[in-house]
């Protein structure tokens, strides 16, 4: 009775691509062309390499807005935590080799904390996640600056910038190995059975309640896994680009704007992480064709802005038609299926 | 209903308007004391809407580099170029005076460490005995604010001096001429306004000088037709676009190749912009509006393996520092951050009757690479986010109050 | 506007129903009531109604039925769409039945009897409305005990489950069925009073709690409470494993096909979004769910609301397999004929508290007699 | 049906969300004198309400579009930007003198209305959710603000800027405006079919469409109205700052502070439930608590850390009261009532 039948790989992949979150991987290439055709050199490996590296960081933290996303909340605090972390590593670890792993362990400390603390403002407290994250950055990024006076001390000592700057073997850059990791481990979780209760409660939290899911543990799990993936692009970002106040500032949007493009539904339940990784890259690819095209740096968030729209309403299009119903017809039915009101039935049901 | 509603209000703010231009209201603005269009708005600021170039402006600013200025060299931030003085003689008090500050923001490094220093002259004028107290409002960079705190300082009454530092010139003009309509002195720092009502406005050179320092460098430093990236921070403030404005002009007539980008202050965002523009080509020079994020830039070459460019930056240690390191040729043109205690010093001024200048212009000298080791030493164990030129040396907190922000 | 609210209300034969009130706060007939409402204020010349009953006990259907003969009786054309025979029979005078997205036929009230209605609906001929006892049921352990047990909204209950043993609830709509089913699972905890679950002492403090001690929820509203609407079939019959026994999803797995092979799933697929099932479908992925835990308790509220025949007899089948595999099943309903048909014993609540037991040999009417409280009813049960 | 409804327990009239959010502004009133009189400063005074009231009216005019929106179930990130174009197009217009006041006025909130519309028919028409629609039309036009106006541009003549600085009674006539608008805001919403249907369609849009309102029009309506509010208060700027100015709105930061201040009010994030006057109290609550800070001369980084642990806690608060429950028909103890 359950159409059993599988269907090809290449039927899976194109179908798959009809889904937002594969048509975002479609985005992905075409952007990689278009910079390629206007900057060839774009295709050497190396550059190609150097440029993942540099978007790592916002991959991953796309990646941890993700599984917030997907439970049916929001993290805007973000931005805050990577500028946090950023200060941190520059005024705890600052010289001294020997702070490296204090350092870090602190950093991953402050990370958990502020997701639980989402988490349990959300989930126990009852606070609109929009709200309490937007209270938590304005708090975070109030309480960094009080203390530091509004800027760090200086960069953290070099070996410590290597994880976001260096390479492995001089060819890996070591933010490309931290990203195939964090989109690994992402993917693994959502496929083991706390991924998927994440996107129950995402869908119906009620409906998962009375399955005996712990909407508490679960939720707070999806902050502490986003502000830990903040927590790494903060590392990554200060090897990158060293400590500056405005380090992270604006993230949490273009992270919330990469898992949107990258297919995930706004209010949850529908998504899948990796895309989120590719809707981020695809984000930067567009930024860097903008630059690569000259266009005038005034106009950039005009196109940017249309794009976005553009990509989401064509997304909510495919949603509506890559999920069109087929009547189910019980076994043993027979007689012309399909009438004037599911005019496709017959055509298309081979598709899938 | 829509369409109702609109005209409803537009009706309503429309006779509440008319209504009240009728009744006298005990508002601090009268319509003809505002000063529209009365007074000649400095010519800085007469780019409002369009193109940021002022020859007669430029002009100005080219021949104020090498004017000579009044006063001590050792103490800058009291020299100022021989014009026009305001006498204060009403003003002389043997009392301490209150003082009001209205502060645009501390939201950049180059602030905060002025404001650092402000709060230190403060200290040491308070300790004379000049100043009873300072009342500071920060406006969080927003007009608004700044406009409600100027007003709050005008109603409370209870002012003796006003110190604004405008977050913008054309906005804060209202605001600074009733300031002046309370007959106290008002003292008017870094941005300007479009009123020639304060007592005294002190700022460096300006923009354009800096825009020329820089410019000079690259030329003499480069081949015409070398590449260069410009970063600048954000669009539309005016002491940023005059830099631009002037560097740009030079730049392009001694038949340079520019590429100007918007980086927000963003490290990330300066290091992707250089490191596409490596990916497209060569660049043989970096320019830049403001220092800090200056060192994402130099490692952007070094990481895409690159040879370090000819660059300017500013006097921010971070800066310095890498330039120190690296032994490039560079230029750290200085938008003299001592400038902040210049306003209070106005206040001492004030204070004995003294006349000040009534625009007051700073010394703003670029450090160039034979004072860049005497700049380093000088500032040895202060934070990247620290500006050479701050002036604060012989000041009571100094190092500490700068070194632990 | 209040005034004219309460007109309208009166105008439709409701006139006690306090139009100041969120429509929150009503009970779901009252709510039903204030839809119709909507719908003759707008003075519709045709108001359709779809399964305006589902959520009605018995009693309040008459009420309907009187608010549905003063609509037709002012030239309303009513379009009345119900998996209730009854009452098509009760009030249409011309019935369409739907098969599959298709018309079937359309025939004068008069001309059909209820056999004849079914066999159109289902294709085939039923047998019977409900399966038969296996023949050597007899009850085995308690499975589960209250003891004077009550929470905000059920208060001083008893009774006892035993394994392989359906015993049914019924009442009006708001005696509390609903709430001691959510009490006993742990959804809204009992805060007084014992419980057991085979033979233990336990009181589930949240769903979780009563999941791991064995007990299962088929919840009255499937789409709000009982699905992920926009989650697969696998998804869903996955939930509750994966939730609750994270360890057994491999295993859970596996078994999946065959489970729902069982339970005559139709579906395009494991990865089809619940969705788009038909409500009879959807239960049996909802049965799909619970089944993976293979709970020793199921509790049921409303299993065969909104269904079609088909479904329903599917439903009763699936009942029947768990008792003879020593289930026990507590289920709540308003449909007596289910209850009564069903059931090996039934248990009447009212006003939140347990009126009686009859058995299953008892009529509708004194299951009625003892739900709606009449006089002498207490004494007979 | 009598037994129905007479075996409903009584139900006892809780205090409003509306009603909690004054006494917290109460008790952030009485706090804030203490504190300040504490300081050996002076608050009651004419100068310093002046200062909160003013502060009050330009994120008033943002928040009560927000709150139409947000009743509506959509939110608006795009206002910072409405509001610059607003001030621009005034001053442009104004330029030309007195006589420019009206055709202004008029131009800048056509535009802004036009601007929501677009907002709203993304949202409708396209299916976009409303974080991402109105983000993507903030970003659309802060590109244009940004390349075709390098710095203030126009200005207004004195008779306009009036408005921003009056006072009546002690009250600045800007926030008399605000009030007259947020009074007309409540009046659509409980007074009109438009209203009633926003309410509808924020609280369940299926069940609203299902209810013969078309759901589409409530939106795109509430969103022109919103970025139509925007607009009057890039005006009010216009007329406080005498300059038409590209950064005037992201300056204020009205987009998160004007949410903040709705969801301060009462309103539901999700749509549905929300008022204009819980909306003005919640703006209230934060012009008083900025002002309290700045005349305490609060650490300006401080500021935010204390800005954002205030939302958090007064919107913890009303959820904490609002989660939805039942009236109990037993006493929900250990005991029950016989």
């Amino acid at each position: 009775m359950i159409a059993t039948a599988q269907r090809s790989l290449g039927q899976r992949f194109l179908s798959g691509l009809a889904t937002p979150s594969g048509a975002v991987f479609v985005l992905l290439v075409v952007l990689l062309i278009g910079v390629i055709a206007m900057n060839p050199n774009f295709a050497e490996p190396g550059q190609l390499v150097r440029f993942l590296s540099r978007t790592a960081p916002i991959a991953i933290a796309a990646i941890g807005q993700f599984f917030v996303i997907v439970s049916g909340e929001f993290d805007l605090s973000m931005g805050a935590v990577i500028a946090t972390q950023v200060v941190i590593a520059g005024n705890v670890i600052g010289q001294d080799e020997a702070m490296i792993l204090r350092g870090i362990a602190l950093m991953l400390a402050v990370g958990v904390v502020v997701g639980v603390v989402n988490g349990l403002l959300t989930t126990v407290a009852k606070v609109p996640s929009f709200i309490a994250t937007l209270g938590m950055m304005l708090a975070l990024y109030g309480f960094v600056r009080f203390l530091t006076g509004g800027a760090a001390t200086g960069n953290p000592v070099d070996s410590f910038r290597e994880i976001g700057r260096g390479a492995l073997f001089g060819v890996v850059p070591y933010p490309v190995l931290i990203l195939l990791a964090v989109g690994l481990l992402a993917w693994l979780v959502m496929r083991a059975p706390f991924g998927q209760t994440l996107l129950a409660v995402g869908d119906n939290p009620v409906t998962a309640r009375l399955a005996g899911t712990r909407l508490v543990l679960v939720k707070t799990s999806a902050f502490v896994l986003s502000s830990l993936a903040a927590t790494v692009a903060g590392i990554l970002l200060v090897g990158y680009a060293g400590v500056h106040p405005s380090v992270g500032q604006g993230y949490e949007f273009q992270a919330i704007t990469a898992v949107v493009l990258g297919g995930a539904v706004l209010g949850g339940g529908r998504g899948w992480v990796l895309s989120a990784a590719a809707g981020a890259i695809s984000l930067e690819l567009l930024f860097t064709l903008l630059n690569i095209a000259g266009i005038d740096a005034t106009w950039r968030p005009t196109v940017q802005g249309a794009i976005i729209i553009a990509a989401v309403a064509l997304g909510a299009v495919a949603w509506r038609s890559a999920r069109k119903p087929k009547p189910s017809r019980p076994a043993g039915a027979t007689g012309p299926a399909g009438t004037a009101s599911i005019p496709t039935t017959t055509t298309r049901s081979g598709e899938r | 209903m829509m369409r109702k509603r609109r005209m409803g209000l537009t009706v309503a703010a429309l006779a509440a308007a008319t209504m009240l231009a009728a009744c006298s209201t005990d508002g601090s603005v009268s319509p003809s004391a505002t000063g529209d269009a009365s007074a000649p708005p400095p010519a800085e600021t007469q780019a409002s809407g369009g193109e940021w170039f002022d020859q007669a402006v430029f002009d100005e600013q080219f021949e104020q580099r090498s004017a000579t200025f009044e006063g001590d060299p050792e103490t800058p931030w009291l020299q100022y170029i021989d014009g026009p003085m305001t006498d204060t003689a009403e003003w002389a008090s043997d009392e301490p005076m209150r003082v009001c500050f209205a502060n645009a923001s501390i939201s950049n490094p180059w602030r905060q460490t002025g404001f650092i220093t402000m709060q230190q002259q403060l200290a040491a004028l308070q300790e004379s005995g000049v100043i009873e107290s300072m009342e500071v409002r920060d406006a969080g960079d927003d007009d608004n604010t700044q406009i409600a705190d100027i007003d709050f300082f005008i109603a409370q009454g209870d002012c003796d001096v006003y110190i604004i530092s405008p977050n913008s010139t054309a906005a804060l003009t209202p605001a600074v001429d009733r300031a002046c309509e309370t007959g106290k002195p008002v003292i008017v720092f870094d941005r300007g306004v479009d009123t020639d009502c304060a007592t005294t406005f002190i700022h460096p050179i300006g923009g354009y000088a800096w825009g020329i320092d820089t410019a000079e460098f690259l030329i003499d430093n480069l081949e015409p037709g070398s590449n260069i990236v410009a970063l600048r921070i954000l669009p539309g403030v005016d002491v940023l676009e005059h830099r631009w404005a002037a560097a740009e002009r030079l730049l392009t007539e001694a038949g340079m190749t520019v590429d100007d980008h918007f980086t927000g202050a963003d490290p990330t965002e300066i290091k992707s912009i250089i490191t596409d523009a490596l990916s497209a080509g060569e660049v043989h020079g970096v320019w830049m509006d403001a220092g800090d994020g200056a060192v994402a830039a130099i490692e952007a070459f070094e990481d895409a393996g690159a040879e370090l460019p000819v660059m300017t930056g500013e006097d921010e240690m971070s800066f310095l520092r890498a330039w120190d390191e690296r032994g490039m040729t560079a230029l750290a043109p200085v938008y003299s951050n001592f400038q902040w205690r210049t306003p209070l010093l106005a206040v001492e001024m004030i204070a004995n009757g003294e006349p000040v200048p009534t625009e007051w212009v700073l010394p703003q000298e670029p450090i160039e690479e034979d004072e860049r080791a005497d700049a380093l030493a000088a500032n040895e164990g202060m934070p990247d986010g620290h500006y050479a030129r701050f002036g604060g040396e012989d000041l009571p907190g100094f190092p500490e109050a700068w070194q632990d922000r | 506007m209040l005034r004219e609210t309460r007109e309208l209300l009166s105008s439709i034969g409701v006139p006690d129903l306090d139009p100041a009130l969120p429509v929150r706060q009503l009970s779901v007939a009252e709510q039903q009531i204030v839809e119709i409402a909507k719908a003759v204020s707008l003075d519709a010349k045709v108001i359709s109604m779809d399964e305006p009953t589902a959520a009605l006990a018995d009693h309040e259907v008459s009420l309907l039925y009187r608010i549905v003969e003063a609509l037709t009786a002012r030239g309303i054309a009513i379009l009345y769409v119900s998996h209730r025979l009854r009452e098509v029979f009760d009030l249409c005078s011309t019935i369409t039945v739907l098969k599959d997205g298709r018309q079937v036929g359309t025939y004068p009230a008069a001309e059909l009897d209820e056999r004849g209605l079914v066999r159109l609906m289902v294709g085939r001929e039923l047998s019977a409305f409900f399966p038969d006892r296996a023949a050597d049921a007899a009850p085995g352990e308690v499975a589960l005990a209250l003891e004077g047990a009550g929470n905000g909204f059920v208060d001083d209950i008893s009774l006892e489950v035993r394994a392989g043993e359906i015993v049914g609830l019924a009442g009006l709509q708001g005696a509390g069925r609903t709430e001691l089913l959510s009490a006993i699972f742990g959804a809204d905890p009992f805060t007084r009073g014992s419980m057991r679950v085979g033979g233990e002492a336990l009181r589930p403090r949240s769903p979780r709690h009563g999941v791991r001690a064995g007990l299962a929820l088929i919840t009255e509203d499937r789409k709000g409470q009982g699905l992920s609407l926009s989650l697969t079939v696998a998804q869903n019959a996955l939930g509750v494993v994966r939730a609750v026994f994270p360890g057994r999803t491999a295993a859970a797995r596996t078994e999946l096909p065959s489970t729902l092979e069982e339970l005559a799933l139709v579906a395009r697929g494991l990865d089809q979004e619940v969705q788009f099932l038909s409500g009879g479908n959807q239960q049996k992925v909802v049965l799909a769910r619970w089944l993976a835990v293979a709970p020793r308790v199921v509790l049921m509220d409303e299993p065969t609301r909104g269904i079609d025949v088909g479904a329903k007899y599917g439903v009763y089948e699936v009942m029947r397999r768990l008792t003879s595999a020593g289930v026990a099943i507590l289920m709540a309903s308003s449909e007596l004929p289910e209850v009564l048909g069903m059931s090996d014993r039934v248990l009447v609540m009212r006003d939140g508290r347990l009126v009686g037991a009859l058995p299953p040999s008892a009529s509708e009417e004194d299951v009625l007699a003892l739900a709606a409280g009449a006089e002498g009813a207490e004494a007979a049960a | 049906m009598s037994a129905v409804v007479g075996a409903r327990p009584v139900r006892r009239r809780r205090l409003s969300t509306t009603a909690i959010v004054f006494i917290v502004l109460a008790a952030v009133l009485v706090l804030s004198a203490v504190l300040v009189t504490a300081a050996g400063k002076p608050f009651f005074t004419a100068g310093n309400l002046a200062a909160v009231l003013t502060l009050m009216s330009i994120l008033g005019f943002v928040a009560i579009g927000q709150t139409l929106v947000i009743i509506a179930g959509s939110l608006d990130l795009s206002v910072p930007y409405v509001v610059s174009t607003a001030s621009i197009i005034g001053a442009g217009v104004m330029a030309q003198g007195p006589a420019g006041i009206v055709p202004g006025v008029l131009a800048a909130l056509a535009v802004s209305a036009g601007i929501g519309a677009v907002n709203g028919l993304i949202v409708t028409g396209l299916r976009v959710h409303g974080f991402i629609a109105t983000l993507g039309v903030g970003l659309i036009i802060s590109g244009w603000l940004g390349t075709s106006f390098q710095g203030s541009f126009g200005s207004a003549p004195p008779e306009f800027r009036v408005i921003g600085a009056t006072l009546i009674a002690g009250v600045p006539l800007s926030t008399i405006i605000m009030l007259a608008c947020a009074a007309l805001a409540a009046l659509l919403l409980h007074r009109t079919r438009l209203g009633h249907h926003l309410y509808a369609v924020g609280g369940s849009a299926s069940v609203a469409r299902l209810s013969g309102v078309r759901t589409k029009v409530p939106v795109v309506v509430a969103h022109a109205l919103c970025s139509m509010l925007a607009g009057l208060a890039g005006l009010l700027l216009l007329a406080r700052t005498s300059v038409g100015s590209p950064t005037i709105g992201s300056q204020g930061g009205y987009d998160l502070m004007s949410i903040a201040a709705v969801v301060l009010g009462g309103t539901l994030l999700a749509g549905g439930v929300g008022s204009v006057l819980g909306t003005i109290g919640g703006v209230a609550i934060f012009a008083v608590l900025d002002n309290v800070m700045s005349v305490l001369e609060v650490n300006p980084f401080l500021k935010d850390f204390i800005r954002g642990s205030v939302i958090v806690l007064a919107v913890a608060l009303y959820a904490w009261r609002s989660v939805q429950r039942r009236p109990p028909r037993f006493r929900p103890g250990k005991e029950a009532a016989p």
